[in-house]
């Protein structure tokens, strides 16, 4: 039965790719977006059973498909885990999916490859859930590396434009060098103890005495690596702000509620490998507070609306490593969720705004939109809120954990991390007033067709906006569900709600007075004196450094790109021309030699005997007179 | 079952073929090599049933050369695997049309024939004559059907021949000096034959200068690439599909077990050869203009990681290389086929002649992709299980050869992926571009069946190799 | 004996039909007979050793099996005749006669018990060549090569009388068996060895062996093409088989510092002959300097007498087979050309892909292709100059045969990858069933090289 | 009878020769005239004979003396068979200076 429904989970995206591959352009567009959403819905379905399930049983299922693969010192199972985690990070991959696929009907209806769309979102959908339910890492590496590709496909769904295709390639290559780190991971956890299971790697680590705890903090680093990949942290972070290239439910879906995540799935997925890596975890929560810094000071000063968002979803995603880089996983997993719900609900209503403007994504072309798109400004407005961090919002409660423990360690990321906040506050609402406030700075064109988009587009918008509105309730500070919930997966006892003392109201009200400050400097600049962003060309000092993303492409593209490629074309022109002359170079000396070797033969027979005597003479002398 | 019935049907298919004419040749060739593809699946049965198959006769008293096959695991996936190939290689050229098909399909036949003997062959001089022998037909086919300037090709063909022959006439010596120590040229006894380190040195160069270049692994690789770009696209598959497998499975079967002390002396200079291969292939395949010579260098790239992993000398990286170059085999076909199909339409390889064919030929597009993620070793692709073994194999001996090899799965992507961008993606193109036919479509989709079914289920051939890569690895850790 | 009686009455026998006035008569009588008389020459093989004449001819198994070979490619050599000498039909019977006496000669040299049977011999053997050389009496380069071949001849006999003359002063006798029983005995007078050095270097001139090997290719070149097939596979096989049953029979033991020289002059002769073939133009020439490269690698059989006569017996009869089946192509080829320059060769894999699958089988098979006989042969070789402890002459033995390579697939590049520069003209039946058979034979060689290989 | 190698011995008989065959090596060499260089040969040819002469006596044996008859006629033939190809050439060059002969080269 478990087996079966397990299947059908894992199985009916795929199904879903496939009809909609080969026949998804016959049955129509409207047909295969229905298809595509219905077979992430019943995955949805299948996890909602499963989740009742292991929420009341409080134990794991097992499911071992088939073996897959062996190396000598272990047989790699295609294995199902379907514990806590994996579960909790189902219910929001489907749900959310599903969501996204019913916006997308509506959204993609103008493009002629609609099925092919939906083809790709599902096979993501299928590989994301590899991704979270395998059982061991290698079926995770598959799920891991599946996205990643999918992720390509979409970003460069519309292939004819290359810009788009270079990003895609950018999103893959990056992943890949994140992939690399990953392997090697595997290798090391592999070779230490030869298995790739999660249950007889976490027995394997508790009951083994002496660890070599060098080779696991390598692993433990080697793992991180690959997170940062994926969840786009520093150094590897820059593919994700390009990868906004894609249709926006993609960026919704991939770029900010699912995929981005699955670093952290991972992290949460080894904790027991973590934990016994401290240096490594501080290494993670700097490079999570740092991150956070750096993207959200680069929204500071973002136009383009997409832009700002995916920023702020590295920002976001630095914060929930901060959180990882302490060991409070469980805060981490909180965060993710929520963010998922209200960054998935902003892509989704900035993609109605551009929906709306016939593709415009530049805000200094918007404003005023507040009147044609009510609903559509509503969820925005909430979500804003909750990222911001604003109470009763979700946001509110899963930022707040993770400032509080990062106050708990160490103060000066706690500092960050707060900075980080206040400027994602401040960002979200200068979105929020460009996009929305004032009158309309577009074209008379655009103006006249300004709408609200069909409830298709809507509806998604409000049930996200709800739960990001009330996501918070599943983790309170005094009572928290999720801890409990996910307390079984934590090798140590999750400090369970520290009793709340003065200090923590303390943290609280600095954050959201924060937040506070960061929308009032908004409501200053763009409310108040109704600044605009400046052109492009105006930019300067440190905006315009800002505005450049502190030129990081360019300095990547100095580094790696160019000089790789230079060394390919060294190698073209010059080794690989050497090489072979000198092979060819043996040919021709000896036609040389050859050549002049043809000169002795004079046809004087006069020469020829008196070589003929030469010899006979040398001959003779070598035996008999040299003896 | 005799094993040689194989042979003599793929000998008398040649015959059978030339003498069918021009009009009947390539079907004749593809009946026979069905039948010889039926045969070694039989074989296999028959292995798999328990019967050891091997086929010995006296040959030559003095010195003492016996006519002697023997197939165990590793012998029977090559038979297979080139069994299986030439088929397909055969009907992928259905589209073409050849002057004098009639020799053209007899070569075909006859080299498969003598790589099938060179995977079978247990007598050390069979196999050297079936090794000799493989290069004269792939010599005249690239030579007569080849394409481009005539001159040119003459000059890569001729290096190749005379590179290539240069190599094995130094494995000959290596082969009659251990006959001279050994009395004998059966593998057996060249197994069992002591000698002194000095010897197992200079043996052990002997052959690598011989499989170094037909694999081939760098500095040796420069008659690759032009011969690639100007043999004819069958010839291309032959060369990189089967015949370079002959050099990896000699390593294996012929030089680490001969020479266990210098295989382990030499172990990472070895793997560094690989390894160096691995970066080197792939850094000059990123700006390759020509689409045959860009995926001749990502075959050097992915052929020198099969090295490395052939020489990391324990039974991981053995199977990992053998998984690799079952998988490379099917996966380099798949690509040059496809560098073929586009060449039929645009009659151009130069890569900036292409682009916007995507929108053009959606089947062909999808098929050609799986390819391409396939060669950069995706997850549940045939090619990702190869790959993963090796690299863990070097990760037990060395983290940083695991690291450097490692670095073909980013570099791979960056070259394959830019391949596939401008030759596929982009403003649709001007020239028309006919979507795959069926007999196209069929080839590819058998290539990708292949890739998955192994990629998710690579138990069968593990199972089949493994007996025979262990007795390798006893046979070199027995001596010390 | 019977052999050589039965090959000069075979000989008189032509010069009557030409009397008769029999012409058409001549060639296929000639091969039937020289058919008889190999069947002659195999019946005395298992008969023992016999002597005749107080050993002047000593019949064994090693004179038998090479008579049989020097047979055998007369035979070709003679119906090869019937096309070649087609327009110049009074001189027929003459060049068949001196043919058929030249092969005796051949005989005579293998089968010599004594050094004046040797002396006649080789002399019946070369006056014949350089009448044959010579034969085209209009063609200055036909008279070139002839005065050529016959000054350096004839100064080599002298050499080889001079040694002749040194061995006899030394030991009183001119019988071998006597002399190699005393070669064993205690001191020698110093001219001995200097005898048998000087019979030792003449030797080397008729295999055209480096550095007395400057007239080969002049007068392969210049001789009829015919002739040039001639000496460059009867003769020369002819003058590596006596020289190797010189130094078997007169002095068992090879000095160390004679092993040197021997060394020394196969591998010059491979090396030069290899590299000077590289820049030919001219086929005949390129098959001369081929030759000298294969008398180098001939040579390498002397360096272990003992076991080698059966290695001897195989490379020269692939090196020959091969020889007569690229001749009858190149005698095709050129008949109606003036010169035998490779451009003539262009586009023959169109115009008769059966003629130039036969010259390449034939290149190959000299290349040392498997499973050519040539192969076969080099391998033989290469595993007993090993087994005599020389690794060294094979690694660079191995090394030029890398090289030659290289020229013999110019010819077949020049075959396959060139356009015809005229129409095709008709194969003679005769030359193709020659080369047909010559290059069966080479692979039959190759496919059962024990059934040679043990004849010795 | 008395052996007259009993007054001369037999070095010097061999010396002689030697210098004589030296003698005919060296004309070989020189001479550019082909009936010469001939003669030179028969030079060579002739002190072996003597050679072959003086060692029958020396060792009492007639072998060798046989032998020289063999080498004589020998002789002859080659003569007569060089003679006929110099005929020829002079028929087509109109001279028999071997320095002309040097078509055949490279």
């Amino acid at each position: 039965m478990n087996t079966n429904l397990a299947l059908l989970l894992l199985l009916a995206p795929l199904l879903g790719f496939l009809f909609n591959i080969f026949f998804g352009k016959n049955i129509g567009k409207t047909a295969s977006g229905v298809v595509g959403t219905l077979t992430v819905a019943v995955s949805f379905i299948a996890t909602l059973v499963f989740f009742l399930q292991i929420n009341e049983t409080k134990e794991a299922v097992e499911i071992d498909l088939f073996n897959w693969m062996r190396t000598n010192n272990f047989r790699v199972n295609f294995g199902l885990l379907l514990d806590q985690l994996s579960i909790l990070w189902l219910l929001f991959v489907t749900g959310i999916g599903s969501l996204i696929h019913l916006y997308s009907i509506s959204y993609m209806h103008d493009d002629e490859n609609m099925h092919k769309f939906f083809a790709y979102l599902n096979l993501f959908v299928f590989f994301m859930i590899t991704l979270v339910i395998g059982s061991n890492l290698l079926v995770l590496f598959i799920g891991w590396e599946g996205v990643g590709l999918c992720s390509y496909l979409l970003i460069g769904f519309w292939h004819k434009n290359q810009e788009y295709n270079d990003a895609a390639k950018k999103a893959f290559i990056m992943n890949r060098i994140g992939d690399l780190g990953l392997l090697i991971g595997i290798f090391i956890i592999g070779s230490l103890f030869s298995t790739l299971d999660y249950t007889t790697l976490k027995t394997a680590i508790a009951s083994s005495s002496n660890l070599d705890l060098s080779m696991i903090s390598l692993a433990a680093f080697a793992l991180f690596i690959g997170a940062c990949g994926k969840s786009a942290q520093i150094p590897l972070y820059t593919w994700l702000p390009d990868a906004m290239a894609g249709p926006t439910p993609v960026s919704a879906l991939i770029h900010a509620a699912t995929m981005v995540t699955a670093g952290i799935f991972m992290i949460t997925r080894l904790n027991f490998v973590f934990d016994l890596a401290p240096e490594i975890q501080n290494i993670i929560a700097i490079i999570g507070a740092v991150t956070s810094l750096v993207a959200a000071t680069i929204a500071l000063v973002q136009t383009d609306i997409k832009k700002v968002l995916a920023y702020s979803t590295v920002s976001q995603l630095g914060l929930m490593f901060l959180a990882l880089g302490f060991g409070a996983y469980e805060v981490a997993v909180f965060h993710v969720i929520t963010h998922a719900f209200f960054k998935a609900c902003l892509f989704l209503g900035s993609g109605s705004v551009i929906h709306a403007l016939h593709g415009e994504q530049d805000m200094r072309r918007m404003g005023g939109l507040k009147k044609v798109m009510g609903i559509t400004f509503i969820t925005f407005l909430i979500s804003s809120l909750a990222i911001s961090g604003i109470p009763p919002f979700s946001g509110f409660f899963s930022k707040d954990e993770i400032l509080m423990t990062a106050f708990q360690h160490n103060v000066v990321l706690w500092g960050i991390a707060s900075l980080a906040s206040l400027m994602t506050a401040f960002y979200m609402f200068r979105l929020l007033y460009l996009t929305f406030y004032k009158d309309f700075r577009g074209t008379e064109h655009q103006k006249s067709h300004l709408h609200e988009s069909p409830s298709l587009i809507t509806f998604p918008l409000i049930v996200l906006a709800i739960l990001a509105a009330v996501g918070g309730l599943i983790s309170l500070p005094t009572n928290s569900w999720l801890n409990g919930y996910l307390a079984p997966l934590f090798s140590k006892e999750v400090h369970e709600a520290h009793h709340f003392g003065t200090q923590e109201y303390t943290l609280m009200a600095i954050a959201v007075i924060g937040g506070l400050v960061g929308i009032g400097i908004a409501f200053a600049k763009y409310i108040k004196q109704n600044q605009i962003p400046a052109e492009d060309a105006e930019i300067t000092g440190i905006a315009k450094v800002l505005y450049n993303k502190y030129y990081v492409d360019e300095i990547y593209d100095a580094i790696f790109v160019n000089s790789i490629n230079a060394l390919s074309r060294f190698f073209r022109d010059y080794i690989e021309t050497a090489l072979s002359a000198f092979v060819f170079g043996l040919g021709k000396v000896t036609n040389e030699i050859s050549y002049q070797g043809k000169k002795l033969q004079t046809g004087s027979i006069g020469f020829y005997l008196f070589v003929f005597v030469l010899g006979l003479c040398s001959i003779v002398t070598y035996l008999f007179l040299a003896q | 079952m005799n094993v040689s019935l194989l042979l003599i049907i793929l000998l008398v298919g040649a015959f059978a073929t030339y003498f069918a004419g021009d009009k009947l040749a390539s079907r004749v060739a593809l009946l026979f090599s069905l039948v010889a593809f039926g045969i070694s699946i039989a074989l296999l049965n028959a292995y798999n049933a328990g019967a050891n198959i091997n086929f010995f006769k006296f040959w030559i008293n003095k010195p003492a050369i016996s006519y002697s096959l023997t197939a165990d695991g590793l012998s029977l996936i090559m038979l297979l695997l080139t069994t299986a190939l030439t088929p397909l290689i055969i009907y992928s050229s259905f589209g073409n049309e050849y002057k004098n098909a009639k020799s053209f399909y007899a070569l075909i036949l006859f080299m498969s024939f003598a790589m099938a003997g060179t995977f079978l062959a247990s007598d050390g001089l069979l196999y050297y004559i079936f090794w000799e022998l493989s290069l004269i037909p792939i010599y005249f086919i690239a030579l007569i059907w080849g394409n481009g300037d005539t001159e040119e090709r003459k000059k890569a063909v001729v290096k190749f021949f005379i590179y290539t022959l240069a190599g094995s006439l130094f494995m000959l010596i290596a082969f009659v000096y251990l006959y001279q120590k050994a009395g004998s040229f059966l593998i057996a006894d060249l197994y069992n034959v002591k000698l002194s380190r000095v010897e197992q040195f200079w043996i052990f160069w002997a052959f690598f200068l011989a499989y170094a270049i037909k694999i081939p692994i760098i500095p040796f690789h420069t008659w690759q690439a032009k011969v690639y770009q100007k043999a004819p696209t069958v010839g291309t598959m032959l060369l990189s599909g089967i015949m370079l497998k002959m050099g990896l499975y000699s390593v294996l079967r012929w030089q680490i077990p001969i020479t266990p002390i210098a295989s382990k002396t030499y172990l990472p200079i070895l793997i560094g050869f690989g390894i160096a291969g691995v970066i080197y292939g792939s850094i000059v395949a990123l700006r390759q203009k020509d689409l045959k010579k860009l995926l001749a260098y990502s075959s050097l790239a992915h052929v020198g990681l099969i090295a490395a992993g052939c020489y990391s000398l324990n039974s991981d990286g053995l199977r990992g290389a053998v998984l690799q170059m079952l998988a490379h085999g099917f996966v380099v076909v798949g690509l040059f086929f496809a560098a073929e199909i586009i060449y039929r339409r645009f009659e151009t390889r130069t890569i900036a002649d292409m682009g916007g064919i995507r929108t053009q030929a959606p089947k062909f597009a999808s098929l050609f992709m799986i390819l391409v993620l396939a060669s950069v070793a995706l997850p549940t692709t045939f090619n990702f299980v190869g790959e993963f073994t090796v690299l863990y194999s070097l990760a037990q001996i060395n983290l940083w050869f695991a690291l450097l090899g490692g670095t073909t799965i980013i570099l791979s992507a960056y070259y394959m992926l830019k391949m596939y961008q401008q030759v596929m993606l982009g403003e649709t193109n001007t020239k028309v571009f006919a979507d795959v036919t069926l007999h196209e479509t069929l080839v590819l989709v058998i290539i990708v069946a292949v890739i998955f079914i192994f990629g998710l289920y690579p138990r069968p051939i593990n199972e089949l190799i493994t007996p025979a890569l262990d007795q390798i690895v006893r046979t070199l850790y027995k001596i010390q | 004996m019977n052999t050589l009686i039965a090959i000069i009455g075979l000989g008189v026998l032509c010069l009557l039909f030409e009397i008769f006035d029999a012409r058409k008569a001549i060639i296929p009588i000639a091969v039937i007979g020289l058919l008889a008389i190999l069947g002659l020459d195999i019946s005395e093989y298992n008969a023992a050793p016999a002597f005749y004449y107080n050993n002047m001819i000593v019949v064994g198994k090693y004179s038998t099996t090479f008579s049989a070979l020097f047979i055998i490619l007369t035979i070709f050599l003679v119906s090869l005749g019937h096309k070649f000498y087609e327009n110049r039909p009074t001189k027929l019977s003459d060049f068949i006669a001196i043919k058929i006496f030249l092969l005796a000669g051949a005989v005579a040299m293998v089968s010599f018990g004594n050094l004046a049977m040797f002396f006649l011999g080789i002399e019946v053997l070369s006056i014949a060549l350089y009448v044959l050389a010579s034969s085209n009496r209009t063609s200055i380069k036909s008279n070139e090569a002839g005065l050529k071949y016959f000054l350096m001849g004839s100064f080599a006999s002298g050499i080889i009388l001079f040694g002749i003359c040194l061995i006899y002063g030394a030991m009183g006798t001119f019988d071998i068996t006597e002399i190699s029983e005393l070669s064993r005995s205690a001191e020698l007078p110093i001219w001995f060895p200097i005898g048998i050095v000087l019979l030792f270097i003449g030797m080397l001139f008729k295999i055209a062996a480096v550095p007395f090997h400057f007239w080969a290719p002049d007068v392969y070149e210049g001789s009829p093409s015919l002739t040039t097939a001639l000496m460059s596979t009867l003769a020369k096989v002819v003058a590596i088989a006596t020289l190797y049953k010189l130094v078997k029979t007169m002095n068992a033991d090879i000095s160390p510092s004679f092993q040197l020289v021997i060394v020394i002059v196969s591998i010059a002769s491979m090396t030069v002959g290899n590299i000077m073939a590289l820049r030919q133009i001219n086929v005949k020439r390129m098959l001369a300097f081929s030759g000298i490269s294969h008398a180098g690698f001939m040579l390498m059989t002397l360096l272990s007498t003992a076991k080698s006569s059966g290695t001897l017996l195989y490379y020269t009869s692939a090196y020959a087979l091969a020889g007569i089946a690229a001749f009858s192509v190149i005698l095709y080829v050129c008949k109606t050309r003036e010169n035998e320059d490779i451009t003539n060769f262009h586009g023959l894999g169109k115009n008769n892909p059966l003629m130039a699958a036969v010259l390449t089988a034939s290149l190959l098979s000299m290349a040392g292709i498997p499973i050519f006989g040539g192969f076969f042969a080099k391998l033989f070789l290469f595993t007993q100059t090993i087994q005599a402890g020389f690794i060294a002459l094979v690694i660079v033995a191995v090394i030029n045969s890398i090289i030659s390579v290289g020229y013999y697939f110019k010819l077949i590049l020049a075959m396959y990858t060139k356009e015809p520069n005229e129409a095709k003209i008709p194969a003679s039946k005769v030359y193709l069933a020659v080369a047909i058979i010559a290059i069966a034979l080479n692979i039959a060689m190759g496919l059962c090289p024990s059934f040679v290989l043990d004849l010795l | 009878m008395t052996n007259i190698l009993n007054e001369i011995g037999i070095e010097n008989y061999i010396f002689l020769s030697v210098i004589l065959f030296c003698i005919g090596v060296f004309g070989v060499l020189y001479r550019r005239n082909a009936i010469i260089v001939f003669m030179s040969i028969e030079i060579m040819l002739n002190a072996v004979n003597l050679l072959f002469v003086a060692f029958s006596t020396y060792h009492q044996d007639a072998q060798g003396q046989v032998f020289v008859f063999f080498s004589m006629a020998v002789a002859a033939a080659e003569v007569a068979v060089g003679l006929a190809i110099l005929v020829s050439i002079f028929r087509n060059l109109g001279s028999i200076d071997i320095n002309n002969l040097k078509n055949l080269k490279g």
